[in-house]
C-alpha cells in the first residue's frame, strides 16, 4: 500500500462508473456509445496500471527510446501492454459498428432515442394474408 | 544540484501547461464554435510546443525529436483548425450573436456565390 | 429540471455503476499497484523479461509478446479488424436512404490542399518507419498501419474528388492477411507448431535485420491494418457523396 | 487420427481473407468460399472427434508451451459443443441454397462462418485472454448478422437489434476484460489451468469481484436473466438463420465459457458451493422468465427467441446442480436444443417468409396441408423440443428430474414443471396451428436444400434419442471437467 492505488485505481474506477452510469441511464444511442468508449478507456488504463512496476522503465532493451538503455530484467511487465494493444483495436471495432448501427437506427426511425430497452413492447402490424 | 537547463526546461513546461489549461478552460467557456477553435488551436498549440521544447531542453538527447514534434505541430494545427472552421461555416453553423464582424461572408459575396475566395 | 422518468432511471443506474466500480476498486487495491510481481518465478512475464531478447531476437519486449509468445492473439486481433472493416462496409450498404439530397461541397481551400500535400509523404514515411522498426523501437504494425491510414484520410480531405482504387485496397488487405497466416503455416509445416518463429537466431540483436520472422509478420500486419483502415475511411466517404 | 486443432481456426480465417480477392476476380464464387471454410472445419472436427473418447486434444501456438504461449485444449465437452456449433452453422448456410439471389449473401455467409469460428475458438482455447479475443470475433460478427434484415423486411427493427447488441455486447466484453485484468494481477498468469491452480491462494474478495465481472459479461452473452433484455430485439429483427446462430452457436459458446470460468477456475477460490447456488437459481429464474415470456408473445421470432432464453436457463440450472446426473442431463438437453431449435427457426422462416414485419402464429396455419414435408419436419422438431421420447431432450429432462429429486431440490422441480407447462402451452399452440386445415392455403413447396437439412437434423434427433449410449464415454469426461478442477488442470499442463 503506497497511496498510488487510490490515485490510479480510484481514477480508473471513477471513469468506469461514469461509463456504466451513462449506458444505463441515457436512452440516447450516441450518449450510450460515449459511455461505452469511456468504459473502454478505463479498462485499457486498468491493464497498463496492473502491469506497472515501481521505478522501472519501458520494456525495450538496448532500444531506441532516447532515454538510454534499459538493461535486461529491469523493465516493467510487457504482457499487459501487449494486451492493451489488442484491446484498443477491439474497442475501435466495437465503436465503429455501434456507430453505424446508430446511424441506421436514426435513418429508419428518425430518432436516436431507444424508447424502451426492455421487452414487452408490441407494435405488431396487421399482416395481410 | 539541479542543472540550469533542467530549470529552464521546467519553466517552459510550466508555461506550456498553463496555456493548455487556459485553452481547455476556453473550450468550455467560450460561446460558439469559432471562438472555441481560437482557444483550442492558438493557446493549445503554443502550450504543446512549449512543453515539447521544454522537454528537449531538460533532456538534451531528446532535443532533435522535440524540435521535429514542434515543427509538425506548427505545420498541422493551423491547417486543420482552418479546415474545421471553414467546414463549420459552410455547413451553416451560426456565429455567436455578439460577434461584430464576419469577413468570410463578405469575401464570399465578392467572389460570387459558391465560389471560393482564395 | 430533470424529468421524473429520468430521475427514476438515473438513481438505480448510479447505484449499479457505483456497486460494480466500487467492488472492482476494492479488489484492485487488494492486488496493489506497482508492486514487483514479475521477478517471481511463478509469473509468466518473468520469462518474457529475462529471456525475451534471446528467445525472439527482438529488443522491444512488447513486440516479442505480441508477435511471438502470443502471436495467436494477434491473428485474432487482425481478424477482428478485418471483420469490422467488412461489417462496416456491408452495414453502410444496408443503410436506408434518409431522403436528403447531398450537394457536393465546395472545393477545399488552397491552405488545406497544399498543407495536406506537404504533410502526406512525411506521414506515410513515418508510418512505414514505425512498422519496419516494430521490433526495435516503440510501435509496430498496428500503429504504423494506423499512421499510414491517417495519410490516406488527409489525402481524401485535401482532394475529396480523388479517385481511389477499392480493388487495390481489398487486394492488399487480403494478401497481407494471407501472408500472415502463411508465415504461421510455415511454422506448422517445419516444426509442427503454428506461428513458430523458425529462424529466430537470425541477425544481431538491436539491428534492423534481426528477430527472425518477427519483422516480416509486423510488415504484413502493417500493410493489412493500413489498407483496412484506409478502406474504412473510403467506405464512409462512399456513403457521404 | 489427430489433426492439429489449431486448423479449426486457421482454415476459416484463410477462407475469410480469400473472400475479398475472390469477389474481385470471380464474383459468383465468393459467396460459397465461407461454406468451403465451414466444410474444412467440419472435416478437421470429424478427424479429431475419435480422439475425444480418450481425453482432450491439445496443441500449442507461437513456439512456446503453456503457460508462456497460447495453448489449445479441446476438452471432450468443448469438442462436443464445437461439433454441434459447426453443424448448426452448416445447417444455416446450406438451407439458404435454393437458386434465388439474395442481397448481401456474401457478407451474411462470411459472418456466419466467423461467428462460428469465434465460438469454436472460445470453447477450445486454453488461454483466458485468447478467449476474450474470440468472444469479440463472435460479438462483432453477431452485430453485423443482427443488422442484416430478413428478405423484404424493412422496419428498422434490425438496426435496433444491432445497435442494442453492439452496446450491450461491448459493455459485456469490457467487463470480462476487467475481470481478466483482475485475475492477471492476482495470479500473474493468463492460462486458464494455471489460474485455476493458483486461485486458492487469492483473497476471497478478489475472486468474488472477478466472478461478478465474469458473470455479468458472459451472462449477457449467454442470455441469462436479468441480463437478456437485448436478445428479443435481435431475434425479432433479423433473419431466421441469425436467430438459430444466436441460440445455437453464440450463446452456447458464452455458456461454456461461463461454466468453465465459474466452476473450474473461480469456484475453488470462493466459499464452497456458493457459485453453484448462484448459478442454479439464476438459471431457474431465467427458465421461468423465458418460457413465460415465450408463452405470452405473439411474434413467432420472439416466441422462439424467448424459448431459447428459457433453455439457456435450464442448461445453467442443470449443470450447476453439481451432480453427475445433472451434468449428464444438461449435456443431453444441450444437444437436443442444438438439433431442434434450428429446425424450428428454419421451418418458421419458410412459413412466414412472405410476411412484412412481425410473423404471427397464424402464419403456420395449415402448414401440414400446404407443405406436408415442412409440416412433418416442424412437428418432429416441436415434439423433440418438448421432450417426447425418444429425443435427446427427453433423456435430458429425465436425468435432470432424477438428479434434482435425489438432491431434494423440490423448489427447482416445481419450477421445472411450471416452465415445462408453459413450454407445452406455446409449442402446443404452434402444433395446433400447423394441423389447422380449416382454411384453404395455396400449395407451397419446401426448397430442396432446406428440406434435406431439416430431414438430416431429424435423423440425428432420432439417432441420439434411440442410441444415447455411444455418447456416454464423452459425457464421462464432461462430468470430470465440471466436477473436479484438478482434471482440467492436469489436461492443461501439457
Amino acid at each position: 500500500m503506497n497511496g498510488y492505488e487510490w490515485i490510479f485505481y480510484g481514477g480508473i474506477m471513477a471513469l468506469m462508473a461514469v461509463g456504466i452510469w451513462a449506458i444505463l441511464s441515457r436512452r440516447n444511442l450516441i450518449k450510450a456509445i460515449m459511455g461505452l468508449v469511456i468504459i473502454e478507456t478505463a479498462v485499457n488504463l486498468l491493464l497498463v496500471a496492473v502491469g506497472y512496476v515501481n521505478d522501472r522503465s519501458a520494456p525495450i532493451v538496448n532500444g531506441d527510446t532516447g532515454l538510454g538503455d534499459s538493461p535486461v530484467g529491469e523493465v516493467v511487465d510487457p504482457l499487459p501492454q501487449a494486451l492493451v494493444l489488442t484491446a484498443i483495436v477491439i474497442g475501435l471495432a466495437t465503436t465503429a459498428l455501434a456507430l453505424v448501427a446508430a446511424v441506421g437506427y436514426f435513418r429508419s426511425t428518425g430518432t436516436l432515442e431507444l424508447k424502451s430497452f426492455t421487452y414487452g413492447r408490441t407494435d405488431e402490424t396487421e399482416v395481410k394474408e | 544540484m539541479i542543472a540550469i537547463n533542467e530549470i529552464i526546461g521546467m519553466v517552459l513546461m510550466a508555461i506550456g501547461l498553463l496555456f493548455q489549461v487556459l485553452g481547455a478552460f476556453g473550450l468550455i467557456r467560450l460561446p460558439d464554435v469559432y471562438n472555441r477553435l481560437q482557444a483550442a488551436t492558438k493557446s493549445i498549440t503554443l502550450g504543446a510546443i512549449s512543453i515539447a521544447i521544454g522537454v528537449g531542453v531538460a533532456e538534451p538527447t531528446l532535443l532533435p525529436k522535440a524540435l521535429i514534434v514542434a515543427f509538425f505541430l506548427l505545420l498541422t494545427n493551423p491547417i486543420i483548425s482552418h479546415g474545421i472552421a471553414r467546414a463549420a461555416y459552410r455547413s451553416g453553423v451560426p456565429l455567436w450573436k455578439g460577434s461584430v464582424i464576419d469577413q468570410y461572408e463578405k469575401a464570399l459575396e465578392r467572389s460570387g456565390k459558391g465560389g471560393d475566395p482564395q | 429540471m430533470m424529468e421524473r422518468s429520468t430521475i427514476q432511471r438515473s438513481l438505480p443506474a448510479l447505484a449499479i455503476s457505483i456497486l460494480i466500480a466500487g467492488t472492482l476498486f476494492l479488489a484492485f487495491v487488494e492486488i496493489g499497484f506497482g508492486e514487483n510481481k514479475v521477478d517471481s518465478e511463478d509469473a509468466v512475464a518473468n520469462r518474457y523479461i529475462a529471456n525475451g531478447t534471446t528467445e525472439t531476437g527482438s529488443s522491444n519486449l512488447v513486440t516479442s509478446v505480441v508477435v511471438n509468445y502470443r502471436g495467436f492473439d494477434t491473428l485474432g486481433e487482425v481478424t477482428v479488424l478485418f471483420l469490422a472493416a467488412t461489417g462496416v462496409g456491408a452495414m453502410i450498404n444496408l443503410l436506408p436512404e434518409d431522403g436528403k439530397k447531398r450537394s457536393k461541397g465546395p472545393k477545399p481551400s488552397l491552405i488545406m490542399t497544399q498543407g495536406g500535400m506537404l504533410a502526406i509523404p512525411v506521414i506515410a514515411l513515418f508510418g512505414t518507419y514505425v512498422f519496419l522498426h516494430g521490433h526495435l523501437s516503440p510501435g509496430g504494425g498496428f500503429q504504423g498501419g494506423v499512421i499510414i491510414a491517417t495519410a490516406f484520410l488527409l489525402y481524401l480531405i485535401a482532394k475529396p474528388d480523388a479517385k481511389t482504387s477499392h480493388r487495390t485496397l481489398s487486394l492488399s488487405e487480403s494478401l497481407a492477411g494471407l501472408s500472415f497466416i502463411g508465415i504461421g503455416l510455415i511454422g506448422l509445416a517445419v516444426s509442427g507448431i503454428f506461428l513458430d518463429n523458425v529462424i529466430e537466431g537470425f541477425g544481431v540483436l538491436g539491428e534492423l535485420v534481426s528477430g527472425g520472422l518477427l519483422p516480416l509478420i509486423y510488415i504484413a500486419i502493417g500493410i493489412k491494418v493500413g489498407s483496412e483502415m484506409s478502406g474504412l475511411v473510403e467506405k464512409m466517404r462512399g456513403d457521404a457523396s | 487420427m489427430t489433426v492439429d486443432p489449431v486448423l479449426l481456426i486457421v482454415i476459416p480465417l484463410v477462407a475469410a481473407f480469400l473472400v475479398p480477392i475472390t469477389s474481385i476476380f470471380m464474383k459468383g464464387l465468393a459467396k460459397w468460399i465461407p461454406l468451403l471454410g465451414l466444410i474444412g472445419m467440419a472435416v478437421v472436427m470429424a478427424l479429431d472427434f475419435g480422439d475425444l473418447y480418450d481425453g482432450p486434444v491439445t496443441s500449442i501456438t507461437g513456439g512456446f508451451g503453456p503457460p508462456w504461449g497460447i495453448s489449445i485444449i479441446m476438452t471432450p465437452f468443448g469438442g462436443l459443443l464445437a461439433t454441434g456449433m459447426i453443424g448448426v452453422a452448416l445447417f444455416v448456410m446450406i438451407s439458404e441454397i435454393d437458386g434465388k439471389k439474395r442481397a448481401h449473401q456474401t457478407v451474411y455467409n462470411t459472418m456466419v462462418m466467423m461467428a462460428t469460428t469465434g465460438a469454436v475458438g472460445m470453447v477450445i482455447t486454453g488461454d483466458i485472454f485468447n478467449m476474450f479475443v474470440f468472444l469479440e470475433i463472435t460479438a462483432i460478427a453477431g452485430v453485423v448478422l443482427a443488422a442484416i434484415p430478413r428478405d423484404g423486411h424493412e422496419k428498422g427493427l434490425n438496426w435496433r437489434g444491432a445497435a442494442v447488441y453492439a452496446l450491450v455486447g461491448g459493455v459485456a466484453s469490457f467487463l470480462v476484460l476487467a475481470g481478466i485484468a483482475l485475475l492477471y494481477g492476482a495470479t500473474s498468469t493468463l492460462n486458464i489451468y494455471q489460474i485455476a491452480e493458483r486461485i486458492e491462494g487469492v483473497d476471497t474478495f478478489v475472486v468474488g469481484a472477478a466472478f461478478l465481472t465474469m458473470f455479468i459479461g458472459l451472462g449477457i452473452e449467454s442470455e441469462l436473466f436479468p441480463l437478456n433484455g437485448w436478445a428479443p430485439e435481435v431475434y425479432r429483427g433479423s433473419k431466421w438463420g441469425t436467430g438459430s446462430l444466436f441460440s445455437g452457436v453464440i450463446g452456447k459458446a458464452g455458456l461454456l465459457a461461463l461454466l468453465r470460468i465459474s466452476f473450474v477456475v473461480l469456484s475453488p477460490g470462493l466459499e464452497n458451493g456458493i457459485v453453484m447456488d448462484i448459478l442454479l437459481w439464476v438459471g431457474a429464474a431465467t427458465y421461468l422468465f423465458g418460457e413465460a415470456a415465450a408463452f405470452s408473445s405473439k411474434d413467432l421470432y420472439r416466441v422462439l427467441g424467448y424459448s431459447s432464453i428459457g433453455v439457456f436457463g435450464l442448461l445453467v440450472a442443470s449443470f450447476s446442480l453439481g451432480v453427475a446426473d445433472g451434468i449428464r442431463g444438461g449435456t443431453m438437453l444441450l444437444l437436443g436444443h442444438m438439433l431442434a431449435k434450428p429446425i424450428l427457426f428454419s421451418m418458421m422462416g419458410f412459413a412466414g417468409r412472405k410476411k412484412k414485419g412481425d410473423v404471427p402464429l397464424s402464419s403456420l396455419k395449415g402448414l401440414i396441408r400446404s407443405s406436408p414435408s415442412a409440416g412433418i419436419i416442424m412437428t418432429i422438431g416441436i415434439l423433440a423440443l418438448i421432450g417426447m421420447p425418444p429425443s435427446p431432450t427427453f433423456w435430458g429432462k429425465y436425468f435432470l428430474f432424477s438428479a434434482a429429486g435425489s438432491e431434494g431440490q423440490w423448489l427447482l422441480i416445481s419450477i421445472l414443471i411450471i416452465g415445462t407447462l408453459f413450454e407445452a402451452g406455446y409449442l402446443g399452440r404452434m402444433l395446433f396451428n400447423i394441423f389447422d386445415t380449416r382454411k384453404e392455403r395455396k400449395a407451397d413447396t419446401l426448397p430442396l436444400a432446406r428440406g434435406i437439412m431439416g430431414a438430416l437434423f431429424v435423423f440425428f434427433i432420432f439417432l441420439i434419442g434411440f442410441l444415447p449410449g455411444p455418447l456416454e464415454d464423452i459425457i464421462t469426461f464432461v462430468i470430470a471437467e465440471l466436477i473436479d478442477p484438478l482434471n482440467y488442470i492436469s489436461w492443461g499442463s501439457i
